[in-house]
């Protein structure tokens, strides 16, 4: 039975992945990757990693997706179909692609192929719990410094709204300090 | 006492150089040159004294007629007998040892090192290059003494490599930076082709050390001489191929001497004498210790084609000097030609040849070293080298100059009685009579052309004496500035003029030294 | 005041030779060595000395001539005067190493010592280009020839096993080695010389000063070959076929030479190829093979040394006074004889010299040259081609020798008819020859300095020929005498009737000289300038390459960098897609 | 359930990934398909957590920690692609070419 919610779950990510990938609109794209991302929180749940897959429903697609979302009005990305989505380097990419997927598949299948996954009973998030602050605390706190040191670097980048390039500073040196100014 | 000797021989340039950049700029130029003479002096004492007291230890005396040796095989000289000896592990993972060992053959080199760079320092108390900088000129070539004193000490193969790199970056400096200040691209040119060529050869030659280490597991030259390297082809041949060639560019046989006259037209008076004097020295001791004793059958097989290289090297080395215009390239030529000779002498594999080689050697260091300092005061006086600007008739201008100029012109075209001869003599005669292993006909018929490089030698310095010393003095008024030969440059030339007459007149002590390899 | 030092050293150095030379009269051959070294196994270098009756003569032949150059010399030279004396000395010095050397390399070093001292001594004069070039020609000349002699040492040293002189022929030896030792060693021998092949530079040494000329290049250098061939005598002589080259050499050298004397046009040219030819006559003696050759050829280098060294001082004298040697010069002055009567001391000496040299009887030069004749008629006698040749030849050479002096002595001390072809050749009576007469009364004796050795010499000369004991054989003595006054004769009516008949050939000296210039010199030359090109150009391009085509690859690696991130990301994909491969290739 | 189901489903969407992050003009599809890449890490730590079913829960407490990494990476790429679009006024990976070699 959980084979089978898995099969579901996981295909639907793939056909979410595919197209997220090769979408012509790219806010489509985001989309898409809400779907994919579900998926994969559906295959979590078949392996009876509810916390994860809520953590992952709750933090991916609720958090990065909309900032995603975010990121893209603020680009001001066209809502129509781009001609071309893809650079040239795309069927050569293609190719990359699919070769490594044979080599790690076939690493995969070779090391793998046979073993089985025992049914396991109802997972808790009790587990994890004590695990995260239990065997793993030292790296949660790192984590938690970078996760802060992240934002801190996101906000002081995007602070300074006339960050130009250091060329073009010489070129308008004069417009800078006035923009500058403006901006205060 | 002798290894502490040896290690202060070795240490003290280095650390003297070190103390010299320490000191301020202002007391470090004014004192400099006094303190490298000063530390030269007391080096070149401790030398003579180690020579003496290794001496001492197996008295080369002396016998008559029968050699109470008993018939040696035509062995091959250049294996290492230790006498002062000093082994610490240094790297161990790759089993390398810090071994510094001195015999027969290094001890008179070393001594040579430091009698040449105590001169350079005693000359550099008077007369600097324009551009001044002495602190770091003495202080760079002190380095180069310990860099030159510690190849011919070394007997670890990773040692000498090491210790032979080490003299190129201050040569370099002191070629590029108090080269000749009338033409920064080309001393530039000549600084880089210098270093490259030779970082290029010794690259090779390292090469050849990591192959020799993959046959017998050992860097060491002791073990490495009791125990050689079999096989004249296959990887010992590909050895001694290897190493012949990253050799052959630090004594420029004749593809790869283009180095030579570019860096010593362009080098300082003092870089040029230490430059011929006793980094030339460093390729043939090269050969003489590692490639004979270590791959004796290979340097066998590659003998005849080293001893057409050398006689090569005499041909062309007397022939380009005959068509040279400046002064400093000419004597640089005459160099190549020289180290062409003592290649052969290695090539030969005989008793005597090598002999020759490691006479002609001191003799070569001296007396080109002679002839540098006299063109150095030549181009001082005039500020320039080239023939033309200098002018004739130097006789009735620079009475003395042109004198000693002379002499160390013949000195240096083999004139019997002086040094030059017994080198190129003995050369000849283990040419004529080679190791039994080699094709005795080649080695005539390469004897012959060395003969005739012989008489094309005499030719040039005979052009140059003409072309420079004699003309009608009516011609070529004195320049302004044209003072004779000051009393430091007397005190400088004296050593090496008086040694020339000793080695020439008596050369026996020193073939003796060799006698007991 | 140097000078004055070197002067008495250089008169007391060789009166000391000469000194040796009586001490060690007597006494019978003895060797001693100094420490030495061994190299190799087999080869023992030392400095070793041996005297013997050979090394007494030529000590005292050496010591004689030296000396009378050394006190001349004190009157003679003005510039330099201390170098000159110094070199002349070492000269001196170097000669004795040669003549009591036990040691071949101890001889060669006296040897080459020797080429070294002529070479500084004729370019005394360095200011005049003819003296830097002669010096040059000397130097090289002799240089190319000590090439050969060294390889010569070799053969013969490694053949017996010992470079010791009194030891060489002790061992068994093949001949055809011992053949090829000792044509090596006449190679060095007729450089040193001036032997035909490589005579061009005796003539061209005339411009160094003229005591010079007289030491080195009449009695002392030219003879060490003579000496060296009688020292190694018993090898020569087993050496068959390097005894006839020797005799060929010899024997072409004197015609050679004195047909060259005849035309020459400067008083010490002339002298000059006569020692070339005298010098002939001796190893013409030597290449005879028998004792008596020997002896001959040794007695024939001792008068050689006296009267040679004596003309040669006289020109001394007359180029001092007059400035120059050139005939066309000494014409001026020989209008009415006025050289013979304003020199009357240069005047008689220069005579008994000429006359010694011509073979005059009752001279030295007479009885050394009748006793070279002996020897070679008593060879031809016993059937031996060699002789007759050897006899032949002496006997033309003496008739030509007698034209020459004849004809030297009447131009100088006589007249000095027109020379046809001379520079700025007058006539007798031209106008113009009287206008510019220089007064002679200008001209005088040389100071005494200069005259007490001439002297010295001139007894030397008309006396020498007795000290061998006069055993005359009527028959040659008469033959010879003949063969002088018929070379004398010609010389007698062609300078009475004023003319100077010179063959273009001759004067040239058979054009040897420029042909060796075109032969030797410009090709090496061009090679020497071709070497130096292809240094530049072809080596030094293959550096230069190497330099440049780094310059260019890294030149091709920068297009790499596009600046687009994706390709770099992919160019890393790529590659640990390619390292997996490899891994899982490896790994199998 | 055979492991190699999940094994398998990862590598598909991790080189799906790879493609989106090669092939795709837009910056922001770049990073969306480098979550991808992200989440199909994640599939593996799960699935190996729920192979060894050790009761530890590694996995599961790795993938939590890529996702907390995710976001914080995700904040500053969308971060720089902000500062890059004011600078440059697009989002276009081709056509950001400053860092050639002049």
């Amino acid at each position: 039975m959980t084979t089978a919610l898995f099969s579901i779950a996981g295909a639907v990510a793939v056909v979410a992945a595919v197209f997220v990938v090769t979408s012509r609109r790219i806010v489509h794209a985001a989309l898409w990757l809400v779907v994919a991302l579900g998926g994969v929180a559906g295959c979590f749940g078949a392996l009876h990693a509810e916390f994860v897959a809520l953590v992952q429903i709750l933090v991916y697609v609720g958090a990065i997706v909309v900032l995603v979302l975010f990121a893209l009005m603020l680009t001001k990305a066209p809502t129509n179909p781009l001609p071309n989505v893809t650079t040239g380097r795309s069927p050569f990419a293609a190719v990359v692609a699919a070769v490594l997927a044979l080599i790690l598949g076939a690493g995969v299948v070779l090391a793998f192929g046979n073993e089985k996954i025992r049914p396991v009973t109802a997972g808790s998030a009790q587990a994890v719990g004590t695990q995260v602050f239990k065997t793993w605390v030292l790296p949660f706190e790192v984590l938690s410094v970078l996760l802060l040191a992240a934002l801190i670097g996101a906000i002081a980048l995007s602070q300074r709204p006339s960050q130009t390039l250091p060329s073009q500073k010489l070129s308008e040196g004069s417009d800078t300090v006035s923009s500058s100014g403006k901006e205060d | 006492m002798s290894q502490s000797l040896l290690i202060a021989l070795v240490a003290i340039p280095a650390l003297t150089a070190v103390v010299l950049w320490a000191l301020p700029v202002v007391t470090g130029e004014r004192v400099a040159a006094i303190v490298g003479s000063i530390v030269s002096g007391l080096l070149l004492v401790g030398s003579v004294v180690l020579w003496w007291d290794m001496g001492r230890l197996h008295c080369p005396c002396t016998f008559v007629g029968t050699s109470t040796f008993g018939p040696l095989p035509r062995t091959l000289p250049g294996k290492l007998s230790p006498l002062v000896d000093i082994d610490v592990s240094w790297i161990p993972s790759l089993d390398v040892r810090f071994h510094l060992a001195i015999d027969g053959i290094s001890m008179p080199l070393i001594t040579l090192t430091t009698l040449l760079v105590f001169v350079c320092c005693v000359y550099s108390l008077k007369i600097t290059p324009r551009i001044g900088r002495v602190r770091s000129l003495i202080a760079l070539l002190l380095v180069i003494e310990t860099g030159v004193i510690g190849t011919f000490a070394a007997a670890d193969l990773v040692l000498f490599f090491v210790f032979f790199e080490v003299v190129l970056i201050p040569m370099w400096l002191v070629i590029d930076i108090w080269g000749d200040d009338h033409d920064r691209a080309g001393r530039r040119r000549a600084a880089t082709t210098f270093v490259l060529m030779t970082v290029f050869g010794s690259a090779l030659m390292l090469l050849g050390f990591l192959l020799i280490h993959r046959q017998t597991g050992t860097f060491d030259l002791a073990f490495l001489g009791q125990h050689p390297l079999k096989g004249g082809h296959g990887i010992p041949l590909a050895a001694a191929v290897l190493i012949a060639v990253g050799l052959a560019v630090k004594m420029p046989l004749w593809p790869l001497h283009i180095w030579l006259p570019d860096a010593h037209a362009k080098a300082p008076t003092v870089g040029s004498v230490l430059l011929a004097g006793v980094l030339l020295k460093l390729g043939s001791y090269g050969m003489i210790r590692i490639l004979l004793p270590v791959l004796p059958d290979a340097t066998a097989t590659i003998a005849p084609y080293l001893a057409g290289f050398s006689v090569v090297a005499i041909i062309a080395g007397s022939l380009a000097c005959l068509a040279q215009t400046d002064v400093k390239r000419l004597i640089a030529y005459s160099s190549v030609g020289h180290m062409g000779f003592i290649g052969l002498g290695i090539a030969t594999m005989s008793p005597e040849g090598l002999n020759g080689a490691l006479y002609a050697n001191l003799a070569h260091g001296i007396i080109t070293g002679l002839l540098f300092f006299l063109a150095g005061a030549i181009k001082d006086r005039h500020d320039t080298s080239d023939l033309r600007t200098i002018g004739r008739a130097l006789y009735a201008r620079l009475p003395r100059i042109s004198g000693l100029l002379t002499y160390a012109c013949l000195a240096s075209l083999g004139l019997p009685g002086l040094a030059g001869f017994w080198g190129e003599m003995l050369i000849l005669l283990g040419a004529y009579h080679p190791a039994d292993w080699l094709p005795r006909s080649t080695f005539i018929v390469l004897m012959a052309i060395a003969g005739l490089g012989a008489v094309l030698t005499a030719a040039y310095f005979l052009r140059l004496i003409r072309d420079l010393c004699q003309g009608d003095p009516a011609e070529y008024p004195a320049t302004a500035f044209a003072v004779d030969l000051s009393r430091i440059e007397l005190v400088t030339f004296a050593p090496l003029v008086l040694l020339t007459v000793v080695l020439g007149l008596w050369p026996f002590t020193l073939l003796n030294e060799w006698w007991v390899v | 005041m140097i000078a004055t030092a070197w002067r008495v050293v250089g008169v007391g150095f060789s009166l000391l030779v000469v000194l040796a030379a009586a001490l060690l009269y007597g006494v019978d051959p003895q060797q001693t060595s100094s420490a030495g070294a061994m190299i190799g196994e087999d080869f023992w270098f030392a400095y070793e000395f041996r005297t013997d009756g050979l090394t007494v003569l030529m000590l005292a032949v050496v010591g004689v001539v030296s000396t009378c150059v050394q006190v001349y010399s004190i009157g003679y030279v003005r510039e330099r005067i201390a170098s000159y004396t110094a070199i002349v000395t070492l000269f001196t010095a170097a000669m004795v190493t040669v003549v009591i050397s036990d040691n071949l390399f101890l001889l060669l070093i006296g040897w080459e010592v020797m080429g070294a001292c002529s070479y500084l001594l004729i370019g005394h004069y360095w200011e005049r280009r003819d003296a830097r070039a002669g010096a040059m020609k000397a130097f090289l000349m002799t240089r190319l020839a000590d090439i050969p002699f060294l390889f010569g040492i070799f053969v013969l040293g490694v053949g017996y096993h010992t470079f010791r002189i009194s030891d060489l022929g002790s061992g068994p030896m093949e001949p055809h080695t011992l053949t090829a030792g000792t044509l090596l060693l006449l190679v060095g021998v007729v450089g040193k010389s001036a032997q035909v092949p490589l005579q061009t530079w005796l003539p061209d040494a005339m411009p160094g000063p003229s005591p010079v000329s007289a030491l080195i290049h009449a009695a002392t250098m030219v003879a060490a070959g003579v000496f060296l061939i009688a020292r190694l005598y018993d090898l020569f002589v087993e050496a068959h076929t390097t005894l006839t080259v020797l005799a060929v050499v010899a024997c072409v050298t004197m015609l050679f030479a004195a047909s060259c004397a005849m035309a020459a046009v400067e008083v010490k040219r002339v002298l000059a190829w006569s020692t070339v030819s005298q010098l002939a006559i001796m190893f013409a003696g030597l290449s005879l093979g028998t004792h008596d050759g020997r002896h001959a050829a040794l007695f024939h280098l001792m008068t050689h040394a006296a009267f040679k060294g004596l003309l040669f001082l006289c020109a001394g004298v007359l180029l001092h006074q007059v400035g120059s040697a050139a005939f066309v010069v000494l014409r001026r002055y020989t209008r009415r004889g006025a050289l013979r009567k304003r020199m009357p001391v240069t005047f008689v000496t220069m005579t008994i010299g000429l006359a010694a040299l011509a073979g005059v009887p009752g001279f030295a030069g007479f009885f050394s040259k009748d006793s070279v004749v002996e020897a070679a008629w008593e060879t031809a006698r016993d059937g031996s081609t060699v002789g007759w040749i050897v006899l032949v030849s002496v006997c033309v050479t003496a008739s030509m020798t007698a034209f020459y002096c004849v004809r030297l002595w009447l131009w100088i001390f006589f007249r000095t008819p027109a020379l046809a072809g001379a520079v700025g050749a007058f006539e007798d009576d031209d106008p113009m020859a009287d206008l510019e007469e220089p007064d002679a009364r200008k001209l005088h004796e040389g100071s005494w300095l200069m005259l007490a050795p001439m002297i010295l010499l001139t007894v030397g000369a008309a006396g020498l020929g007795y000290t061998d004991g006069v055993h005359l054989n009527w028959a040659i003595a008469l033959i010879t005498t003949v063969l002088a006054i018929l070379g004398a004769l010609p010389a007698y009516s062609l300078w009475h009737r004023g003319a100077d008949p010179r063959p273009a050939l001759l004067e040239h000296e058979y054009g040897v000289d420029p042909a060796y210039q075109r032969l030797f010199v410009v090709p090496v030359r061009w090679l020497a300038k071709l070497v130096v090109g292809g240094d530049r150009d072809v080596i030094g391009a293959y550096v230069r390459a190497a330099g440049r085509t780094g310059v260019l690859a890294s030149a091709g690696f920068r297009k790499l960098q596009t600046g687009n991130v994706q390709t770099y990301l992919t160019a890393a994909v790529v590659g640990v897609v390619a390292l997996a491969i490899l891994a899982g290739v490896i790994g199998s | 359930m055979p492991l190699i189901l999940p094994l398998l489903l990862a590598v598909v969407l991790f080189c799906i990934g790879v493609y989106g992050v090669l092939a795709r003009r837009n910056l922001i599809t770049l990073l969306m398909s480098f979550e991808l890449m992200l989440n199909a890490v994640n599939l593996n730590l799960v699935a190996f957590d729920a192979w060894h079913a050790d009761g530890l829960a590694t996995g599961q407490t790795l993938a939590v920690f890529v996702i907390t990494l995710a976001a914080a990476e995700i904040g500053l790429g969308l971060a720089i692609v902000l500062l890059l679009f004011r600078g440059h006024g697009h989002v276009d990976a081709d056509a950001a070419r400053d860092l050639v070699e002049s």
